[in-house]
């Protein structure tokens, strides 16, 4: 058991002909995904992946032909929105989207778009997923983790992959790593993917990465207070930070005093969490 | 990016918002021309980046157009928290009865925006909302079907605004809903918008704060950025596409991810060392970008010694590698390096490496701890 | 029991200041209903119905203020989108509008808004609803009805007062009757409310009265089959009207062949209803 | 309402869908004219409001300016199904390679407008809907969120449309929508959208209808109303807000509500009588727009008998007989009357009414039958 992909998830790459796009399609095909279609409108016809994959002009036509049921998003940041959009209206159960600096409005208008639509979003600005040993989607690499019992859910991708990094020296697996997005407005929360772990039977710890900005970590405190039974190690970036300056996720910055460090750490521990001082610190932590 | 009071009530002003009548000067004179224009008293306002200009001193009120002169002198050029003043907005003074604080900006838990209105306006709003939450009415505005009449009958209602003066009300809150959403703001505020003797209602102060990543539809108002607002350093970074602030250490960090910058610093500080930056080289950065992100990072006189902490998920370390090597053939790297990579190509961006002078690490708190003692030890 | 309305329902009247709306707010009063707060932007503080009836300047005060869980609507149709977004959220439970004359486009946005909020929209261009003896909402005269065990749905509001007087001829009283609309475009369809009859236990039997444009009848009758085990009678208005003339309703028009009163008809007799060639026969059919 | 073909084209145009550079003529020298400006081969189209114009020789292919002065004179003048042809549009003629249609509508049931696309264009969409319905694709398009980029590459891919022409095919697909969007349209239609022999998208012919109910949002559309498309009555009944339509019956139907003026004339038509009108004087009508009601059907000849059938809703009886009153000082009515009040202050309205000469009821059917009767004794 995993949580959101496994390896009967079948991908449809959006943006597939880009540089990035092709590389990583690339990446998690040699990782073992099923990578089953890619779309750029106009190139439609076109073969990529040593001709193994098929690309299509529309994500409708590509989900027709190749029953693709998870969407990949690797357009520029002012096509994400629409992407997103075709993305769900073309019936993939899963859209994850990589692409960073999508404008705020933008997201907070595709999030109303997919309220009550049976879809779930992953980002933006995310590093996507990895369910290790079966499917990966996304840009975590996949050669740093191995199949295990503990889940990460986290706002920032390459502290991710040193959790990860860290729990492969202590000789732990995981179950799935995802990585929301340190964007203000995402598709997917900590508490969404807190629930799945929950209920995970393959999952029997959590790692909880957060950072500075907005209140996404109090409000996970308070879920897993009230909720969870396995237990959570967490860790929060940006306890240096300065108030007032951006640290490069639109979302991490300390605004009026509100979403420090000090803050969200304390939430956790409230919440009988507990909390690292830096990522190599958590294999210890999680006993 | 944020816009000066000025440029945020001429943007106001634009969409049906009533503000003073004032004009900007860059010079003492030019502030005098402008008070004899106006008549009468007037404000002079430093026109900085910050907050708290008032109790710095950067706010003045002037009986007349030679003081309003003679104030401008005091004014421009001053520091405030660091920031030179280099120009004054003149207003007419106004006669406050009330002040009121209307502004929008993004609730990230509900996924939209929120307009929020106090009767309690000229003070700072954070502190209203802790002490007298009461005080303070909100209205979500939907993304799509944007803000509505009835909403801002509530909020007028909610503040129990004079009915005489719902009419105005309503097409000052619609004009700064017009200005937050035309401008992909993250934050528009009027305050105060006062109730002036004559019962009108004007928007004395204003501010807006844009999303940075909706820029790219906004080339008018790209150009009016404020070239003081960042240091050199952070302005060379924007132009490479990365993002860069400057810190007080003396330990330069290149990092890739903004959570994992924010860790090494994190790191950094708790092995007893001091970040000299923040520098996340984004994702996929290629050997150009990383060369110009060293290059910056060593233009600092503080930085003692360099940590470079590449964790290649979508950014390859092959690619990294390359960027150093090229950077240290155009910049003279007088400091000693600690070089960490793991992730994608991370045997390839090794191998390239091999040879060079430079200090190795596996593990952050490896990496962190060399970076420290090598610092302390310049 | 009734359905959507009874003696415990507390109304707000939206416009209740205007002709109309004080004229029919008046009527509901007397005929019992709870009648307990009117808006009208800009005259808040003032008092209609013998001084009976408080005024608020927004729904949310009226809300607030009297704890009203229905609006009706009486607002001209230019302001009729804004009025159901300001009864939406200020948190009632229904809204029922009786202008007529709104646009299709402005109530496809409506509904849109309403859709997955817990509040059900009545109309726009309907008469509201009657529940004899408890509560009326809206403007279907009280005097021409009694409680009883007969469920009226109804495109048509003249018709539904028509149908409710053949019915007292005949000694049948009514649980509830309900007038959906004849507009294009409506916040409540038929299936809605059968829905609501088939689970109400004073409802025995149900008459649906229908009109030429649409296939919102044909849907019923499907539903029917499918769903009903109580009795239904229907009457199709609009077997005489030519084509492409819009009659009068804005959805009563029958369009390239489609929304003919044959059709319809066919299509519920082939669910098994009764279906009346006049008003008057309704009736004997129900047995 | 609907709007010409010219006008529907020169809407679209403004939203930047290509149209034929043709001219509006009235007379056939005009005709002439425009067609010597043009130059080469024309096609002369009557401009009314219905269809079937072709089959009924109202569009014709003039290979010079002489003969489509000749031709203009034929059709202009011509009656077709009712409607005289006052004016002829003047298109230079196009080499058709392919024909497209493409349209939006509102779709009830989903509550929301969809744009339907079809290689099979050129024809009646609606046959080829029901004959050969792969051949229609369609996409709803959110009321909020409008036509989205990749929709559009749906349709066109969906009717495999060639790649060389998407860009093109989105440019006007999205200007189709903009039209409708823009004139709250309840139809907007280009069929056929040709590929022509240069290989470029062409909108050879369009049509739109608008929401009535929105008209007072769009002054400048309602001044394109063709006053031709209405009997004078009808006109005369929309000037009142009544909604009116004129049949070849003889019992004039006065009723208020659609359904129940549908009813009405059902139960008319049922017990063997002819309706001479569909008559909705609508919700709370009150004295003045009775009266106008009984003019505009008593001023048909046609009519023997008028019944009036009023269920008091939000119409009070008493206004109804008010109304009744005052319209037998202003109109003779020199038919009999059958009158039925029922409703609110339907005891006020019969003692109103007491004294006059006329009919009374209290079934509708008694209603009917007394009108058939009196109808079929004049």
């Amino acid at each position: 058991m995993s949580i959101l992909i496994n390896k009967d998830t079948r991908v449809v790459v959006q943006g597939i002909t880009g540089k990035q796009g092709l590389f990583h399609a690339t990446q998690m095909a040699e990782y073992g995904t099923q990578v089953v279609a890619g779309v750029t409108p106009g190139k439609g016809g076109a073969w990529v992946i040593d001709g193994k994959v098929p690309v299509f002009d529309t994500v409708k036509r590509a989900v027709e032909a190749t029953g693709a049921n998870c969407s990949l998003i690797f357009v520029p940041a002012r096509f994400v929105e629409d992407a997103i959009y075709e993305a769900a209206d073309a019936g993939v159960e899963l859209i994850v989207c990589i692409t960073e600096g999508v404008p705020i409005s933008d997201m907070m208008r595709a999030k109303a778009y997919l309220e009550n639509k049976p879809v779930r979003l992953l980002g933006p600005n995310c590093p996507g997923l990895l369910t290790p040993g079966e499917s990966k989607v996304g840009i975590i690499p996949g050669h740093i983790a191995s199949p295990g019992r503990i889940g990460i859910v986290s706002k920032s991708g390459t502290l991710t992959y040193e959790v990860i990094h860290a729990l492969q020296q202590a000789g732990e697996g995981q179950s799935t790593c995802v990585g929301i997005g340190g964007d203000p407005v995402a598709g997917t929360n900590f508490i969404d993917v807190l629930e799945m772990f929950e209920a995970d039977p393959q999952t029997e710890k959590v790692v909880l990465i957060g950072e500075i900005g907005g209140n996404a970590e109090e409000q996970a405190a308070e879920y897993i207070k009230a909720n969870m039974t396995k237990p959570v190690v967490g860790f929060i970036a940006g306890q240096t930070a300065p108030p007032g300056k951006r640290m490069g996720h639109a979302g991490a910055i300390v605004e009026g005093g509100e979403g420090t460090a000090a803050d969200k750490i304390a939430a956790l521990q409230a919440a009988g969490v507990k909390v690292a001082k830096h990522p190599e610190e958590i294999p210890g932590l999680l006993g | 990016m944020k816009l000066h009071e000025y440029q945020s009530k001429r943007l106001f002003a634009k969409y049906g918002v009533p503000i003073p009548e004032g004009e900007v000067a860059e010079t003492p004179a030019e502030a005098r021309a402008i008070a004899e224009k106006i008549g009468g008293r007037v404000v002079v306002k430093s026109q900085v980046l910050v907050g708290g200009r008032g109790k710095a001193g950067g706010v003045k009120l002037a009986n007349d157009a030679a003081e309003a002169e003679q104030l401008a002198s005091q004014i421009l050029g001053m520091d405030i928290k660091g920031l030179p003043v280099r120009k004054v907005l003149i207003d007419p003074a106004s006669n406050i009865k009330e002040e009121i604080y209307l502004g929008i900006t993004n609730d990230r838990a509900a996924g939209m925006p929120v307009m929020i209105c106090s009767a309690a306006g000229g003070v700072d709003i954070e502190e209203v909302a802790k002490t007298d939450p009461d005080k303070i009415k909100r209205e979500h505005i939907d993304p799509v079907f944007g803000l509505r009449g009835y909403q801002i009958r509530n909020l007028a209602s909610g503040i129990d605004l004079p009915r005489a003066l719902w009419k105005q009300f309503g097409k000052i809150a619609a004009g700064l809903h017009q200005t937050f959403k035309n401008t992909d703001a993250t934050l528009a505020e009027i305050n105060p918008l006062i109730i002036d003797a004559d019962g009108e209602l004007l928007a004395v102060d204003g501010k807006i704060d844009m999303d940075d990543n909706a820029l790219y539809r906004h080339p008018d108002l790209e150009a009016m950025r404020d070239p003081d607002e960042d240091e050199e350093s952070e302005k060379e970074a924007r132009e490479h596409d990365l993002a860069y602030i400057q810190l007080d250490g003396n330990i330069g960090c290149m990092v890739n991810g903004a959570g994992l910058a924010m860790g090494t610093m994190d790191i950094v500080n708790f092995f007893g060392g001091s970040p000299a930056n923040f520098l996340d080289i984004g994702g996929g950065a290629g050997p150009e970008k990383v060369a110009a992100a060293m290059k910056i990072i060593l233009s600092d006189s503080k930085v003692k010694a360099l940590l470079i902490n590449i964790f290649g998920g979508i950014t390859r370390c092959d690619d990294v590698a390359t960027g150093i090597l090229e950077a240290m053939k155009l910049v003279d790297v007088n400091v000693p390096m600690v070089v960490r990579l793991v992730g994608t190509n991370e045997e390839e961006g090794r191998a390239l490496l091999e040879g060079s002078d430079m200090i190795t690490a596996t593990s952050l708190a490896e990496a962190a701890q060399k970076a420290v003692a090598a610092a302390a030890a310049a």
